[in-house]
């Protein structure tokens, strides 16, 4: 259950929107299930209190959206970000991708989101409702006469699980208390994988690869994917593909979109969260931030702006490729 | 005599100011190094984008290796130095994708350095040859 | 499976003459290795040309379908496909496949009317194939009018057909102008729309537009103002295109494909589309 | 007339298909989704609603090779590498996507006819499955399809213990004498009582009342400038994962791959949602994803019924839904655009 309640961010941003400070709001819509909302732009107090939702299933994140959304309007922008989406925003303002003037950030704190497809896992499909409680959710499927219990721990996503912050680091207002950088423990299935042989990690990951259907959605969600034009969207190129025509053009597009953000990426989650297929795509972005983390000292992109990423920086002592496996013999 | 032995194909992306030159005195020289060993002349080692390394797999490479100038000695100040972050990435990356890290190999080679070329050139291709053909990083598509 | 008719996969074709019409256009003659015509068409259809590893794409079929040797492409200097095809040589091969379209209604709606020609820029080369073939069966048709119009007298395609054939041939007259004045030229100067207008037409001509975007706009604007109804006018249209036959799906304006149920439309069934072309 | 298979003899079932045909069956795509897999006594069958993917790929593969080219100088050299598809056999597929093949074949398979397409939909045979549990995201009953009473060479029936069968065309009828020795006939009540079960749930579905008014032959004018499509629109990423879902989007790109030593030509599926599916030298008709937005469903809902004589271009599956990053979908643009919400 999360610690705000829905109603607190509604009025506060129908105040801010009628006091005019805000001339829109970026929130999530009510879908068509309890569990399919849909990032929207509000304008309308009455639109706000029938539609706009905050719940366990409010997983987007907006900051992407502003890059657009900023451009398309001349007032400022209500926005509500999670402690994660706050990293994203940072990352988007060192990179000068929006105008921070434009934009009212109320920060909001998350007990972390729920991933339908572990529900469903659990409690079978035909989902109908489910109402959060304070140890988790009581749903109710086509195909069960009581209401299931379920444990919120069981259906969290993974990034949830691994949450890395539960800290604000932007925002313009506080809602509910501000949380600390949580101890996770995001890159053990790093270093598991990378315990593999190589032999295996090939199987692992040429499995988890195959089923890509290069829907791009990876890419088009990511907040730091903000290029005008992707390399693989350009004809003129030399990468640019649209299809996963084989095992190497798989590879190729998630090493080298993965490398594009690799520094920047402040392992948000979303690529994995989107992915149709469920590719775990956050290891491949996890191995980068832990590979810099140790080779470069620690560094999380987003948490301030204006920092340099690892990969536009160097030190004259830094470690030569030829080390990069020392210590690392499994082979 | 064997026949048909198994050679490697070696891309090696060269720096304009440094290893290429120093692929020219290796040649003055009249060292030897595999004539497998395919050179692209790069402005800066710098230049390598790490889709280039993908693409020369892609297109049938057996092993690439990237030479640039020592560090401290770039012709644009601090390219190798990026070069050097950026390819320690990708390669722990390959390998962590399971692609042999023997396949890949970044060396800082000055224009003065004839030797050290060949002897790297030597080094690398016996290095890729004992591997065997790349088949992690293929395209099944360049080899009909 | 090889004795199944394929239309995606193409033929042979050579290119045995280039021509430059102006600085960015030049027009291709192309037949099959053996010397013949790769297939027959009507006026208006399209080809598919390709460069394999450079790409495909559609481009009207310049010449008349009367030219039973040979067809030609006059082609723009704009893209991939055209910047490659522009370096070729005599000599050089590609793949052809076609014909593509609804051509001009040439035998029917055409037959015995007066016939008015308005082409601006490289839109000459869609209308080039009508114009020949009426010229070529003058005597089903009325009287011929071509108003063509370019950014100056060098990027006249066609230029020299225009002066030595078809301003010769009796009830032809042709109209140029040029969009800025030029030293030697005495003809006209202003732009396609205003110099329609300048013309007067007689409203009882069946028109035929083609050229840039705005420029259809503004002179269709022009004719409906002088009294044409849209049922007089005909276009003809270009959008991305892959298989040239419907299927690929990109083509299309709200449910027609320019590819199979265009490129020729007449401009009330155009009105009747959304706007998103 | 119905036979039946006991469910203890699934696996001889599928031994005795794949015995003289290629075998395909939903099975586990090991990340909690259902790809259809080649059987062999290895592949366990995987009994879930939907596979991720649609089976449309039997018939329209995501990529496929169209044919090759040798460059030699000037000189092109073209190759018809096209092989006649060998008979397969694809098992479980639900009513609604066997209903998606119909929609497939209006365009492949209408003059002039897709070589490709047609081999492999001539070579494939479908045995269909009834659905017993159909999801909240299901609607295929919007668009006529009755979940209850597949389509398909031989349609088939999964209770509890049995797997009952009927053949519908000399196909069907052909493949079930494979069968022979491990069906036997049987009464239909345990699929009258599966029906009836089913129709149960179908009325309780959420997306039931879903209406399809406004849509249809005929209805551009009324809906192109709707301004719902600004705001459904607004949230959309730009990706293709509900084209490369949906079991009836056929929009395929055509590219060359220059391998060194040739150029391939190959056919891959393309997506309306995508910025440059539109786009040429000179412009781009469709600018912002709104129009791109638009052109999907619009396709679905209007253009495809305008050229198909009603017929409408979704059946319901769900897939969109459930996949879809921003969970928009077109459920969401019937409701609106109907008015609804």
């Amino acid at each position: 259950m999360q610690k705000i309640n829905r109603d607190v961010l509604i009025d506060r941003a129908i105040s801010l929107l009628n006091s005019g400070q805000v001339s829109s709001v970026l929130g999530w819509r009510q879908g068509e299930f309890f569990y399919d909302v849909t990032p929207a732009v509000f304008t309308d107090e009455n639109d706000i209190r029938e539609n706009f939702v905050w719940n366990d299933f409010c997983g987007a994140n907006f900051s992407k959206y502003l890059v657009s959304k900023t451009k398309a309007s001349d007032g400022k922008i209500l926005v509500f970000l999670k402690p994660c989406d706050t990293y994203s925003f940072n990352q988007l303002l060192t990179e000068h991708r929006f105008d921070r003037e434009k934009v009212y950030v109320i920060g909001i704190p998350c007990e972390g989101m729920v991933d339908t497809g572990k529900l469903k896992a659990q409690v079978g499909d035909g989902l109908v409702s489910a109402q959060s409680t304070e140890e988790g959710l009581l749903v109710t499927t086509l195909y069960s006469d009581e209401p299931v219990n379920v444990d919120i721990k069981s259906v969290l996503a993974e990034r949830c699980i691994n949450c890395k912050s539960k800290k604000h680091v932007a925002y313009d207002e506080l809602l509910g208390d501000e949380g600390q950088i949580e101890d996770s423990d995001r890159f053990d299935e790093v270093a598991r994988i990378e315990a593999m042989s190589p032999d295996e990690r090939f199987a692992f990951w040429q499995g988890e690869l195959s089923r890509c259907i290069r829907c791009n959605a990876c890419r088009d969600v990511c907040p730091a994917c903000t290029c005008e034009k992707c390399v693989f969207d350009n004809p003129v190129s030399g990468v640019e593909n649209k299809a996963p025509v084989n095992s190497f053009e798989e590879k190729m597009f998630h090493i080298i979109r993965a490398f594009h953000v690799a520094g920047r990426c402040t392992d948000c989650g979303e690529c994995s969260r989107v992915c149709p297929q469920n590719i775990p795509l956050h290891l491949l972005n996890r191995k980068f931030i832990k590979d810099i983390n140790g080779f470069y000292g620690e560094y999380q992109a987003g948490e301030c702006v204006g920092s340099r990423a690892p990969l536009v920086d160097y030190n004259l002592e830094d470690l030569e490729a030829s080390d990069v496996f020392e210590g690392r013999d499994t082979q | 005599m064997q026949v048909n032995k198994y050679r490697p194909l070696i891309v090696a992306f060269c720096c304009n100011w440094c290893s290429y030159a120093g692929a020219d005195l290796a040649g003055n020289n009249r060292l030897n190094y595999p004539a497998d060993v395919k050179i692209i002349r790069v402005p800066c080692s710098c230049r390598v984008n790490p889709s280039f390394v993908l693409r020369a797999f892609q297109r049938g490479a057996d092993g690439v290796i990237i030479c640039g100038c020592h560090p401290g000695d770039c012709h644009y100040t601090s390219g190798n130095y990026y070069t050097r972050r950026r390819m320690a990435l990708l390669f722990s990356m390959l390998d962590y994708l399971g692609i042999e890290r023997e396949r890949t190999r970044l060396e800082w080679v000055s224009a003065a350095e004839g030797a050290k070329f060949a002897a790297t050139m030597n080094d690398f291709a016996e290095q890729v040859a004992a591997l065997g053909e790349n088949k992690r990083l293929e395209d099944l598509r360049c080899k009909r | 499976m090889n004795n199944r008719p394929e239309t995606l996969i193409p033929v042979i074709g050579v290119i045995t003459d280039v021509r430059i019409d102006t600085p960015d256009v030049k027009t291709f003659r192309v037949v099959t290795p053996d010397g013949k015509k790769a297939f027959d068409h009507k006026p208006g259809q399209c080809a598919m040309l390709s460069i394999p590893g450079v790409g495909e794409a559609m481009f009207s079929i310049t010449s008349s379908p009367t030219n039973t040797e040979f067809m030609e492409f006059s082609i723009k200097k704009c893209g991939c496909v055209t910047d490659w095809l522009h370096q070729a040589e005599v000599g050089q091969q590609l793949t052809i496949r076609g014909p593509y379209g609804r051509p001009f209604p040439v035998d029917d709606e055409f037959a015995g009317k007066d016939l008015l020609f308005i082409a601006g820029g490289i839109g000459l080369a869609p209308l080039r194939s009508v114009i020949n073939y009426c010229r070529h069966y003058r005597d089903r048709y009325g009287e011929i009018d071509i108003v063509y119009g370019s950014r100056s007298s060098a990027d006249l395609v066609d230029y020299q057909e225009i002066i030595e054939e078809w301003t010769k041939d009796t009830g032809v007259r042709v109209h140029l102008t040029i969009d800025n004045p030029e030293e030697g030229w005495d003809g006209h100067v202003g732009f396609v729309p205003s110099y329609v207008k300048e013309l007067s037409f007689e409203t009882n001509k069946t028109a035929i537009i083609c050229g840039p975007p705005i420029m259809i706009k503004f002179t269709l604007d022009a004719m409906i103002e002088m009294g044409f109804a849209k049922e007089q006018v005909y276009t003809t249209m270009e959008l991305r295109m892959k298989c040239g036959v419907g299927k690929c799906g990109r083509c299309n304006i709200g449910s027609k494909y320019v590819c199979k149920d265009g490129p020729v439309f007449r401009c009330d069934e155009l009105s009747e589309l959304p706007d998103e072309y | 007339m119905i036979r039946k298979c006991s469910l203890t003899k699934l696996n001889d079932f599928f031994a005795a298909i794949a015995g003289d045909k290629t075998l395909y069956i939903p099975a586990s795509d090991g990340a909690g989704g259902a790809v259809y897999k080649k059987w062999d006594s290895n592949t366990q069958y995987l009994d879930v609603l939907n596979t991720v993917k649609s089976p449309k790929d039997f018939f329209f593969p995501h990529t496929e090779d169209l044919m090759e080219f040798k460059v030699k100088g000037k000189n092109i050299e073209l190759l018809d590498i096209r092989q006649e598809s060998e008979d397969f056999v694809v098992f479980g597929v639900r009513p609604c996507d066997v209903k998606s093949f119909d929609i497939l074949d209006r365009v492949f398979l209408s003059e002039p006819v897709d070589s490709y397409y047609a081999s492999r939909r001539e070579h494939g045979i479908i045995i269909s499955l009834a659905c017993s549990k159909p999801s909240e995201t299901c609607f295929c009953t919007t668009f006529d399809i009755d979940p209850t009473e597949p389509e398909g060479d031989i349609s088939a029936w999964k209770t509890d213990d049995a797997l009952y069968l009927r053949a519908n065309t000399e196909k069907g009828e052909a493949l079930m004498a494979l069968v022979e020795h491990l069906t036997e006939e049987c009464d239909d009540a345990p699929v009258v009582a599966q029906k009836q079960n089913v129709k149960k749930i179908l009325d309780k579905l959420p997306l039931a009342g879903l209406k399809l008014d406004v849509f249809g032959k005929g209805k551009t004018e009324e809906l192109f400038d709707d301004p719902a499509w600004d705001t459904l629109s607004e949230a959309c990423l730009g990706c293709g994962t509900c084209t490369f879902v949906c079991p009836t989007c056929q929009c395929y790109d055509i590219k060359d791959f220059d391998t060194g030593n040739g150029v391939i030509r190959y056919r891959c599926w393309d997506s309306c949602m995508f910025s440059e599916f539109t786009k040429m030298a000179h412009g781009n008709p469709r600018l912002t994803q709104k129009e791109r937005f638009r052109q999907r469903f619009m396709h679905k809902l209007v253009y495809y019924p305008d050229n198909n004589d009603g017929l409408f271009s979704c059946v319901g599956c769900g897939r969109c839904l459930a996949k879809c990053p921003v969970s928009m979908n077109i459920a969401k643009v019937m409701k609106k655009l109907g008015g609804e919400k």
